[in-house]
């Protein structure tokens, strides 16, 4: 072991000029595909345009019709409404599901596959299914009065204050089983010794998961919270699916109200104006979390 | 067999300066040793050679060759992490073979070479193993054995006894050590253990808030270290310290304490400086030694704690209003609070400029 | 008391279990009634007749778009564009996720910071624009245009993905390739993408589901003759107009649904150990 | 890949191969297009498929060649053709709907004009529809069918159950609705998505207004007659109607609601003649074991719904030919009575023979023979979809939220007029 091997000059990049490279198609997707479309929707909002695109400026004037529109308040509030009790569903019942699975039951993979099983449906699919499920006439509330309890009520689907409601319900069924999968991999992240200084320390279970376990999955939340809100945002198909926006618009989404408006209503710079409304909410809301991601990649 | 030349090496990441302008020559086949204190640029002067980073400054030169711009596969170096680095997906054999298999070499020679390396270091009937499925002694046998395979001129390790239980530590210390001087390789190895510099280098750089403190062959760094940050980085347990004026008293200095006079016999009166001059005495714990009652040249000290390791026993006095450290032999009877006369050895005492810290004898 | 314990905690997970499943067994079932079960009968009531004689039409001979062979044509489309998509946009993900984590410059940070936002942008909202860039391409109407915009639309996401991933990847690691004369590209093809195996599978199992069942974007950019298999779906049971025949719907639903269900059946395991090592690290 | 496959013939009722022979007769001295013409539509359901295949057959016979693009759903199919006319790739015939929409397109110079001659087009066509065809003067559109929305279907056991006459007017019709309900029966089935209730409320503002109001409203959206008594009083009917109908109509698709009617649990469903088809799929006789009737009005009138054909710009002269050899085919009379037999609506041309149709249809189209009774939806008057959509708003949170009163109704109808004008 004493001749050394003469190292060979290669022909290569200059350092960091390969990665660099490697961005390139993203950078030009970002640029292109997310900020110049939204600064065209932005632009759009600005004109006439009614079935198709045209320049024809007239300054603030669709978004003084989008706020006069009670439609897109309701579709707003909506929104908020439905990303509300989606998310903290999806949050609160996937928690629940992954901690009893990670109590260590065996046939754990059944349970999980069970739980997971709903997220390959897609949201038309899953709007149909549960149309029909809370569907008054043929669904549970028919099949519950079927067993003698007459005065059984669950209309909700029917009902304009409550079908929001619905809507987030089946979209908590087909997501529930994302949030599990991602309370369950953070569950499984957690040293075990916590868990044994905790005995030691006579805590009791439920203590444990509430007061320890809990903020240390920190992270989870947040992730899964962001995920969810993505979906939120962009779940217009269950709603078209499940209620249609209705009864009358009262279930009606941003998402939905823009593309109706510019598909069926020849809108297209009224929706353009809600797109870009709905854009900039959604900024605001991510924007602290864009922050965030990036401090802690520079810690 | 490389000579390695660092002439003024800086780095700094905005206005945070990691290292100041580091000059250094590393001999051929010398084991050059880094210590410091985690955040002392260590590390970063030993990526700095490896080629990880850039220095914002100087240059380094391998040979008479400008290395200062290269990218680390040409530099003919190898480096060991202190977490391995092993690749986890890939056995021993991939994992060791894998530099050569990118430069290129013909696979029966990679075969071969990691045969060879493998038998060197015992390691051979685990390589169809996959890196978890090895202890960390045996990971890390392999992060040396990924390196020796490519024959390096230059072997950068970085810290990598660190992670080994303390059985473990000293036998690999041993077995690095055999390497070495089976190789002959220029090696530069970085710890904060000062028992591994100690055992291991030729030389041993003692780096502090990216300043070299330091750099000579072990033995001077210990009996003669350069400052006081030296003094007490090396040596456990670390060097008792006084702070006083010099006086004289007879043939030999002393050391004025407080209320207390502390006699050097063996320093000479004045070695070069004037008497009254504030300094910080220095001494190790093995140059301080019991005395019996009325000899001179001693001071009084008063047991206030003992602990026996075994082979040594060591005893904490308040002397002259301070606590000092001593090493005497075990079995060596001492009450606590019990009165007892030392003798320091002036021959071992460092003196230091209290301003500074720098060395005065 | 332990017992009890174990006891109800399994009773839970039970329920639980079958509430998820009970919309998906109401679907199964009607798929095996014949059609006047259906008309006449509850929903809920389990099949007096099984028969598959409606997955056997929706496979089969069910007409849709003016020929009588069922779903079972539209399936290769389907494949011919997912496998493509699903792995151009792993492999862009994943290159842009690697290069992004080296955070070589700060404006790789910046650029993460701003692709993010691709997450946020409902496909659809943005057509018009996206239809007349896939035109300037060249690409509009056939199969690379359709497979473009599903890249472009599952950037954010497995980007975000594999980007966490690599993150949490020891440093030393990248070191250790380089001094061993790996260059940038050798790193991620050697080290980092055997690495990668469970966060792919995450990224692979939910983009498959995405771009399988995408309907309006295979609708639009695929061209004709090589929608996918939704679009018949939808053909068959999506129509406003004429009598429903709800058992061959749902059995044709279910069909549609069989590649997803399989993927996440055949993923499992691996599903959560990807989400360890990659999204909850965001 | 799949690549759609030439269509096999399929046997059909002797009437297609008949026509398909007389058809083939006829074109022997056509030259065969060589390029398959793609058609889009949105005719996917049994009744609508097999209009469409007389078409399709037809143009097989003369020697054409189809290349099928269904889209389900009406407006779904209308994006996909304007998405693929801009992306450049459009399909050379595509259904659409008459109105400003079609007309936007024409403006953008997007579709072609009728290739063929139109000339006869004129004398044949009821004078509101072919003037919603037409962009500055010219075709740009063949219409397919002409669908009746102001038809009220019956089940007359239910009605004779309850001892009610099909009633003639709405007072006539709230008092029996009334008796209906005493008599366990749902009064309406409907389907509660906006588009059902802006049929079940157009039926009222006909009925109460008369045809002159009618024209007013949604052909001028005169500020007079949107705010008049009568205004109120159609209003007024229409939230007493809020109690005919079930508690699970909201979100209700139509033919569930024709179900609802056919099993006897409901006696009158308002609907565009297209139910026909649900019902004749059932083995029921439109006319006899369901009835069809105008929705209750004091002037006789047909408010007409009509999808046509469109056409792209093609330099490709195999395309051209295609689309002109698609033209003649589906504006020619027998298939015209082939197809709208089929569809359950009735023919666009008025020179075709009521025989071989249903009752509801041949009374429809001998009512249409005075052109005073012709009457269209919304959108054929024109109005911006913007507009009509508004309308339909505004009728849908009146019918939906029972809270707000008659004169709240027309307030919400005159604001959402106003807001988009």
């Amino acid at each position: 072991m004493t001749e050394t091997c003469p190292p060979r000059r290669r022909w290569r990049l200059p350092q960091g000029a390969a990665p660099a490279i490697a961005l390139v198609p993203a950078a030009l997707i970002t640029l292109v595909c997310f900020y110049l479309f939204i600064g065209w929707t932005f632009a759009i909002s600005l004109t006439d345009s009614r079935l198709l695109p045209n320049w024809e400026f007239i300054g603030l004037e669709q978004y003084r019709r989008l706020f006069a529109s009670s439609r897109w308040w309701t579709a707003l509030e909506n929104l908020g409404l439905y990303a509300v009790l989606f998310i903290g569903g999806c949050t609160l019942l996937g928690y629940l599901l992954a901690i009893l699975i990670d109590r260590g039951v065996r046939a754990e993979g059944v349970y999980r596959t069970i739980f997971m099983l709903p997220l390959s449906m897609s949201f038309v699919v899953t709007g149909i299914i549960w149309q029909w499920m809370l569907n008054p006439g043929l669904g549970i509330q028919q099949a519950v009065r079927g067993l003698g309890f007459e005065e059984f009520a669950f209309n909700w689907l029917v009902r304009a204050d409550r079908a929001i409601f619905t809507v987030a319900l089946a979209g908590i069924w087909q997501q529930v089983g994302l949030c599990m999968a991602l309370f369950l991999a953070g569950l499984r992240g957690i040293d075990p010794n916590i868990w044994k200084a905790a005995r030691v320390d006579g805590i009791p279970t439920w203590r444990v998961y509430l007061d320890i376990v809990t903020p240390m999955l920190k992270a989870t939340f947040f992730t899964s919270t962001i995920l969810l809100f993505s979906l939120a945002v962009k779940s217009f198909d269950l709603v078209v699916a499940l209620t249609g926006g209705g009864p009358g618009f009262s279930s009606d989404l941003p998402a939905r109200f823009v593309m109706e408006h510019i598909l069926t209503r020849q809108e297209l710079g009224l929706g353009a104006a809600g797109a870009f409304v709905m854009l900039c909410t959604i900024a605001a809301v991510v924007a602290p979390y864009l922050y965030l991601q990036n401090r802690r990649g520079a810690a | 067999m490389q000579r390695v030349r660092l002439e003024a090496v800086r780095k700094s990441y905005g206005p945070t300066t990691v290292l100041e302008e580091i000059s250094l020559d590393i001999e051929p086949g010398e084991f050059l040793v880094l210590l410091g204190p985690s955040g002392c640029g260590k590390s970063t002067l030993l990526n700095i050679v490896a080629g990880l980073e850039d220095a914002s400054g100087g240059r380094l030169l391998f040979g008479d060759r400008d290395v200062t711009r290269l990218p680390p596969d040409e530099r003919d170096i190898a480096m060991v992490f202190q977490s391995y680095a092993l690749y986890p997906t890939m056995t021993v054999r991939k994992n060791i073979g894998f530099g050569l298999k990118m430069r290129g070499e013909p696979a029966a020679l990679v075969e071969e070479r990691v045969r060879e390396v493998a038998a060197l270091l015992q390691i051979g009937h685990l390589l169809d193993r996959r890196p978890s499925q090895l202890s960390g002694g045996q990971q890390q046998r392999v992060a040396i054995g990924r390196a020796l395979v490519r024959r390096p001129s230059v072997f950068l390790l970085d810290e990598p006894l660190s992670n080994l239980d303390a059985k473990l530590r000293a036998d690999m210390r041993v077995e690095l050590k055999r390497l070495h001087a089976e190789s002959r390789r220029t090696t530069l190895y970085v710890t904060h253990d000062q028992v591994e510099a100690m055992t291991l280098a030729t030389r041993i750089v003692v780096l502090e808030k990216g300043r070299i403190q330091q750099c000579d062959r072990p033995e001077v760094v210990y009996a003669r270290p350069a400052n006081r940050f030296v003094a007490s980085f090396v040596g456990a347990p670390t060097m008792n310290f006084v702070e006083g004026r010099l006086e004289a008293a007879g043939d030999h200095a002393a050391l004025r304490a407080g209320d207390g006079l502390i006699p050097l016999p063996g320093l000479a009166p004045a070695p070069g400086l004037k008497v009254g001059e504030p300094i910080v005495l220095g001494f190790r714990p093995e140059h301080v030694a019991t005395a019996s009652a009325g000899e001179t040249g001693t001071v009084p000290g008063r047991v206030l704690m003992s602990e026996p390791t075994g082979p040594d026993l060591y005893v904490l006095f308040g002397l002259a209003g301070q606590t000092i450290t001593a090493r005497l032999p075990p079995g060596t009877d001492l009450p606590p609070q019990a009165a007892v006369p030392l003798r320091l050895d002036g021959a071992a005492a460092s003196l230091f400029r209290p301003a500074d810290g720098q060395r005065l004898n | 008391m332990n017992a009890m314990r174990r006891g109800a905690l399994y009773l839970m997970l039970t329920v639980a279990a079958l509430a998820v499943l009970f919309p998906l067994l109401v679907m199964l079932s009607t798929s095996l009634k014949p059609l006047d079960e259906v008309t006449n009968g509850s929903l809920f009531a389990l099949p007096q007749d099984p028969t598959l004689d409606a997955w056997r039409k929706a496979w089969g001979s069910a007409c849709i778009s003016g020929q009588c062979s069922g779903l079972s044509v539209w399936f290769a489309n389907s494949f011919a564009i997912v496998i493509p998509a699903l792995f151009g946009s792993l492999a862009l993900g994943a290159i842009t996720g690697y290069a992004l984590s080296l955070r070589s410059s700060r404006w790789s940070d910046l650029l993460f910071a701003a692709l993010l936002i691709g997450l946020f942008i409902p496909p659809q909202v943005t057509l018009y624009p996206m239809i007349v860039l896939v035109r300037e391409m060249g690409l509009f109407g056939s199969l690379p245009g359709l497979v473009f915009v599903h890249l472009v639309w599952g950037l954010a996401f497995v980007t975000l993905l594999f980007r966490n991933f690599f993150l949490s990847v020891p440093r030393d690691l990248l070191k250790s390739a380089r001094v061993d004369g790996a260059g940038f590209l050798a790193t991620f093809w050697y080290v980092l993408l055997p690495l990668s195996l469970p966060v792919a599978a995450v990224a692979l199992v939910l983009q498959f589901t995405y771009i399988w069942n995408d309907f309006l974007l295979g609708l639009t950019f695929a061209g004709p003759g090589r929608q996918p298999v939704t679009v018949a779906l939808n053909t068959l049971a999506g129509s406003q107009f004429g009598a429903q025949e709800h058992n061959v719907n749902m059995a044709a639903t279910v069909i549609a649904a069989l590649p997803t269900i399989l993927v996440y059946f055949l993923s499992g395991r691996l599903f959560v150990r990807g989400i360890a090592a990659g999204a909850v690290k965001g | 890949m799949y690549a759609p496959r030439k269509s096999r013939p399929i046997a059909r009722p002797a009437l297609a191969a008949a026509l398909a022979c007389w058809l083939s007769g006829v074109a022997a001295a056509q030259q065969a297009p060589a390029r398959p013409v793609e058609v889009m539509h949105w005719l996917t359901s049994g009744g609508e498929s097999a209009a469409l295949s007389v078409i399709r057959d037809a143009f097989l016979a003369r020697g054409g060649a189809w290349r099928d693009a269904p889209v389900p759903g009406g407006s779904g199919a209308r994006s996909a053709a304007i998405n693929r006319i801009l992306g450049g790739k459009p399909p050379a015939v595509f259904l659409f709907s008459l109105g400003s929409q079609l007309d936007e397109l024409a403006g953008h110079g997007l579709v072609a004009t009728v290739p063929g001659d139109t000339a006869a087009w004129d004398a044949v066509l009821p004078p509101m529809v072919a003037k919603a065809s037409k962009h500055q003067g010219r075709y740009v559109a063949a219409p397919l069918a002409i669908h009746g929305e102001n038809w009220m279907f019956f089940n007359p056991a239910v009605l004779r159950e309850a001892g009610v006459e099909v009633p003639r007017t709405w007072p006539e019709f709230v008092e029996a609705g009334r008796k209906i309900k005493a008599a366990g029966k749902v009064p309406i089935a409907l389907g509660g998505q906006p588009w059902q209730e802006r049929i079940l409320f157009n039926a009222v503002l006909l009925g109460v207004g008369g045809r002159e109001f009618y024209l007013k409203v949604y052909g001028q959206l005169d500020p007079a007659a949107i705010q008049s008594d009568t205004m109120l009083e159609v209003f007024r009917i229409v939230s007493e109607l809020r109690g005919f109908v079930d508690e699970g109509s909201p979100g209700r698709r139509w033919n569930q609601a024709t179900a609802m009617l056919m099993r006897g649990q409901a006696a009158f469903q308002f609907m565009g003649d297209w139910a026909k088809g649900d019902i004749t799929a059932a083995g029921l006789e439109p006319g006899r074991e369901i009835g069809c009737a105008f929705a209750p009005a004091e002037e006789t009138a047909y408010i007409m719904v009509v999808d046509a054909w469109a056409y792209t710009n093609s330099d490709d002269p195999g395309t051209r030919a295609g689309q002109r050899l698609f033209t003649e085919v589906a504006m020619d009379p027998a298939v015209q009575a082939a197809l709208n037999q089929r569809k359950g609506s009735i023919p666009v041309r008025t020179d075709v023979a009521p025989d071989g149709f249903d009752a509801c249809a041949r009374h429809a189209m001998e009512v249409i023979r005075d052109p005073a009774t012709h009457l269209v939806s919304t959108g054929l008057f024109g109005l911006p979809g913007g507009v009509s959509g508004a309308i339909d708003d505004a009728i849908s949170q009146f019918w939906n939220d029972g809270r707000l009163t008659p004169e709240q109704g027309r307030a919400l109808f005159r604001d959402s007029v106003l807001a988009f004008q």
